[in-house]
């Protein structure tokens, strides 16, 4: 069984290394936003198949992850907006579909 | 098997460290460096070192991260988040180079690990966690400094405001729509994280834990019913907020001075009063860290306006 | 084994820290920078720790300790970068924006 | 013991209850506790004169388990001078901090500020244990970074980032070290490691440590932080900047290199180290000969003045500490660590008051103003008597002192150093003083209160009485030191 786990784990590591990849190739800070989010579920999942491989109090490490990385897309959404404190559900589409044509020159 | 887990960790943590520092653009850094300290997490797992774990994932990763990014979207906003590309720098790789293989080269020439022998002190330490018994008893004094330090570091963060803008609200003003995504999980979340993060400070007295790690996890979902224009920005002037601040400093001060009156010294726990003594000291501590850490990230009050 | 390898990674983690805050002057890449060696030295630590036949409490202690001080002189430090960029517009030292 | 623990505890309770108080209550509370804490610096000074060095474990464990904490003659009397120093820096921030004058923001975050950084200091000065030490280190670098920026200026804020990136930097060399060091040998104080195994590892992990505090004390060439963040600073924080900052992570210096593995104080190593001090005494004497501003002066002359403290190495270290010169050369280096503390405090609160004055700190605006202040401009004639060496100053007694040890252990070389420096503070302080001393006024100054211009004036007063009194605070200076340099002159 250990074996098994410990092969999920690396092939779950392997995952985290393409989602590596989609931050580093963006082009857009959104790709890259949403693969460091891609990442941190890997990474919670990573953490249960250790809980289940060492000790089941690495679940509160798991949940503590999965809290802190709802904050930090939180956190980007809030920054990328204009005035860095808004919400793009406020702002009309015209304006938001300009910033991504933005970015994607800025940043390809 | 484990050994070809552990690397592919240290692979996956060396690359993501790498992309940070070489990687063109400052908006790439900052993901790749919460990746970063996510991975590390998992590197803290596998060293079973899982306080450390839960402190890493939960102030590295989250924390400093959304600190990096909020700073990041201040910065592009003045116009100063562009930078030039990197240039073959070679004495700084050469200065680079030597501190790695110096520290390389101790670890081959450290002696038989000689760790203090703590099987008689941990019984009287009131706690079960080893961990928690140095923060809070064998080393009371630095984590009494550590919480200090954070008060310095807000009270000087503070400093930066602009004088007109003193009694204004602290961050920026957050909106969002009512009833929309934003405002809608500003709603769920907190109550989920306010059960999570008091978990984590009465857990860790047994296990892993503990009041900074709790206090991040409040930290976090104060922040984002913050940002999620559910509550309102504090402002310097309460004293509120600023009692909030210094109380848990305050408490384990004073339990400290009551061990030097009524124990065998400053900072001292009787072992028959140690547990219930610690809790208190940790909960004190776990409010004032997650107020603390709240108003660190949205930063000092801020009028929006230009400097001329 | 596995401690050596964490080692490792953690000392060239250290090595990678002190280039960027060499090479780089984009003060935010710098603050990235401390928290890469900071980081890289305590899972050095982490490591050592963990050599003998039980974990050694202490190490981990003082790492937590240490994770806590970096973030609060990473948030000042974040703090003085928006105040110098809105002060002067760049978030590079002085004399070194021309540069690199 | 009472008097160790007060002296930490009295100034971060009047912290907290300035942060926490409404604005009226903060300047009283904030007074009481520089009181308090004056009262138990001289306190504990007293109990270690009368019962020797005091030891105390915190929470009843003893190191390596627990912290140990302990006062020698050493720390208690840079705990004095720091009380002497923070008090006259509160009497003076009591004008310059108001909130009319300073503003809510500053008048808000100074008190806090100032009394963190003192409970730091104090908690350095007596801590035994490396880790508590980098704690202790790294507030005291965020409250004084803090201190610079609080102007809000441009340049003070430049000046502040730069401060931090150089102070960080120092602190993870140093936090290296000790990793390093407890990895191989599982204690973390310093009484412990003096009686530990020596192995390989143990000459790099002083070696790290040893570039970080010097990062931090600002020794050539990493001095470049220094006149910039302490000129850049409001006067009353430049004051506790240069005068006490410096010396927490100076201290740290001496204790690692004359207690904790003095075996490893090779004679190239020690030369090293004074041999960079003696760059920073020319380096800085030559540079503070080029400012035009009264406060910038006075900050190359902290990178030159510190120079001179490094000169203890190789006099009174290595193989040199059970020599018969020794004593006389340690206690030589900390007088001009004590007597520099007080005139360079007194120096910058004078460079406040004639800011406060006519506003500006340029030699051409504060021409002649000895004569509307003649108080002000007798304390910076007395505290520039300390940085000259002249007698009958502390100045004067640390570098006999220093002077002595390097001729009775045929190092003639550190005495040239030494007359070289006291000539190059002349001709840096010859263009303020005779700026200051001039017969017209340049500005005509804003009336400055008796109160606040008698402050710098006792500080460099007790400069001087310092090389007066010399004989008590020489064996004060003994109580507790190392016992293979017991034997004195």
């Amino acid at each position: 069984m250990t074996i098994w786990l410990h092969i999920l784990a690396i092939a779950l590591l392997a995952s985290l290394g393409g989602a590596l990849w989609r931050v580093w190739r963006g082009p857009s800070q959104a790709d890259r936003m949403m693969a460091a989010q891609l990442i941190g579920t890997g990474g919670v999942a990573v953490l249960m198949v250790l809980a289940a491989l060492q000790d089941w109090t690495l679940l509160a490490v798991a949940f503590a992850l999965a809290t802190l990385a709802a904050l930090a897309a939180v956190g980007f959404v809030k920054s990328e907006s204009p005035d860095g404190a808004g919400d793009p559900e406020e702002a009309p589409p015209a304006t938001e579909l300009r910033g991504t044509v933005q970015d994607r020159t800025r940043n390809g | 098997m484990s050994l070809v887990l552990d690397i592919a960790l240290c692979a996956l943590i060396l690359g993501v460290g790498l992309a940070t520092v070489a990687g063109h653009g400052v908006f790439r850094a900052v993901i790749f460096f919460i990746t970063y300290g996510l991975l590390l997490a998992i590197g803290w797992a596998r060293l079973g070192a899982y306080d450390v774990a839960l402190a890493e994932a939960a102030i590295s990763a989250g924390l400093t991260g959304v600190l990096l990014l909020a700073a990041h979207g201040r910065l592009r906003r003045l116009s100063a988040a562009e930078e030039a590309p990197l240039r073959r720098n070679l004495p700084a790789a050469l200065i680079a180079t030597g501190v790695a293989l110096a520290l390389g080269w101790a670890w081959f020439a450290l002696p038989d690990p000689a760790a203090p022998d703590l099987t008689a002190a941990l019984p009287q330490s009131g706690v079960g966690n080893p961990v928690t018994a140095v923060l809070l008893n064998f080393r009371a004094w630095d984590t009494l400094l550590e919480a200090i330090i954070l008060l310095a570091a807000l009270i000087g963060l503070w400093m930066l405001a602009r004088d007109r803008a003193w009694n204004e609200p602290l961050g920026l003003q957050y909106h969002a729509r009512a009833g929309g995504v934003m405002a809608s999980f500003g709603r769920v979340l907190p109550p989920i994280g306010l059960i999570f993060g008091v978990y984590l400070v009465w857990a860790g007295a047994e296990t892993t834990g503990g009041a900074f790690q709790g206090g991040t996890v409040l930290a976090a979902v104060c922040l984002v019913s913050l940002m999620a224009g559910v509550l309102p920005a504090p402002r310097i002037a309460q004293t509120a907020w600023r009692a909030a601040l210094v109380f848990g400093p305050g408490v384990f001060l004073l339990s400290g001075v009551a061990g030097a009156i009524f124990a065998q010294g400053f900072l001292a726990l009787p072992p028959a009063l140690a547990k219930p003594a610690i809790v208190t000291i940790e909960a004190a501590l776990t409010l004032s860290i997650a107020v603390t850490l709240v108003l660190l990230v949205i930063g000092p009050p801020d009028d929006g306006g230009q400097d001329a | 084994m596995s401690l050596t390898v964490f080692a490792m990674t953690g000392a060239t983690l250290v090595g990678l820290g002190v280039y960027g805050l060499l090479a780089r002057v984009h003060m935010l890449r710098r603050i990235m920078a401390f928290n890469l060696i900071g980081s890289g030295l305590f899972l050095f630590f982490g490591a050592a720790g963990a050599r003998g036949a039980a974990l050694d409490p202490i190490p981990q202690a003082l790492i937590i300790t240490g994770i806590v001080v970096a973030l609060a002189a990473s948030a000042l430090a974040v703090g003085l970068v928006v105040a110098l960029a809105r002060s002067s517009g760049t978030a590079c030292l002085p004399d070194e924006a021309g540069d690199t | 013991m009472t008097a160790l623990i007060s002296g930490l505890v009295l100034p971060l309770l009047a912290a907290l209850a300035a942060i926490a108080l409404p604005a009226r209550a903060r300047l009283p509370v904030a007074l009481l506790g520089v009181g308090l804490t004056l009262a138990a610096s001289i306190w504990l000074a007293i109990s270690v004169w009368t019962n020797g060095a005091i030891t105390v474990s915190l929470g009843g464990w003893q190191p390596p388990i627990g912290i140990a904490l302990r006062a020698d003659g050493l720390g208690a009397a840079l705990g004095v001078m720091t009380a002497l120093v923070m008090a006259a820096v509160a009497l003076a921030a009591r004008h310059e901090m108001e909130p009319l004058v300073a503003g809510p923001r500053t008048s808000f975050g100074f008190w806090p500020l100032m009394l963190l950084l003192w409970a730091a200091l104090n908690a350095v000065f007596v801590s035994r244990d490396l880790f508590n030490l980098y704690v202790g280190l790294e507030l005291i670098t965020l409250t004084a970074v803090a201190l610079v920026a609080i102007s809000g200026k441009a340049e003070a804020i430049a000046a502040a980032l730069r401060y931090l990136l150089f102070a960080l930097a120092g602190s993870l060399l140093y936090l290296a070290g000790v990793v390093l060091s407890y990895a191989a040998h599982g204690t973390l104080d310093i009484s412990l490691l003096a009686a530990r195994t020596a192995v390989p590892g143990d000459a790099l992990a002083l070696g790290l440590m040893t570039a970080g505090l010097l990062v931090k004390t600002a020794l050539f060439p990493f001095h470049v932080w220094l006149p910039p963040a302490h000129s850049a600073a409001p006067a009353p924080a430049s004051a506790m900047l240069s005068a006490l900052v410096p010396k927490a992570s100076l201290l740290i210096l001496l204790r690692l290199w004359f207690e904790a593995m003095p075996e490893l104080a090779t004679p190239v190593a020690l030369f090293t180290l004074a041999g960079l001090g003696a760059l920073a005494v020319i380096w800085g004497g030559v540079l503070a000969l080029l400012q035009a501003r009264l406060k910038l002066i006075v900050a190359y002359s902290t990178v030159a003045q510190l120079g001179y403290i490094f000169l203890v190495f190789p006099l009174a270290g290595g193989d040199g500490a059970a020599q018969p010169w020794a004593a006389g050369a340690w206690t030589g280096a900390m007088f001009q660590m004590l007597g520099h503390g007080l005139a360079k405090a007194a120096m910058f609160l004078a460079a406040g008051i004639y800011i406060a004055a006519v506003g500006s700190d340029r030699l051409s605006d504060v021409r002649g103003l000895a004569r509307a202040l003649p108080m002000t401009g007798f304390a910076f004639a007395l505290a520039s008597i300390t940085l000259l060496g002249l007698p009958p100053s502390a100045g004067f007694t640390a570098k006999y002192l220093l002077m002595t040890g390097a001729f009775a252990s045929g190092q003639w070389a550190w005495a040239f150093v030494l007359v070289g420096g006291g000539l190059l503070a002349a001709a840096y302080l010859y263009r303020p003083l005779t700026a200051i001393f001039a017969r017209e006024i340049a500005v005509t100054p804003r009336p400055i209160p008796w109160g606040w211009q008698a402050v710098p004036l006792v500080l460099a007063m007790l400069s001087v009485a310092l090389g007066l009194l010399s004989s008590v605070p020489f064996d004060f200076l003994q109580i507790g030191r190392p016992d293979q340099a017991a034997e004195g002159l």
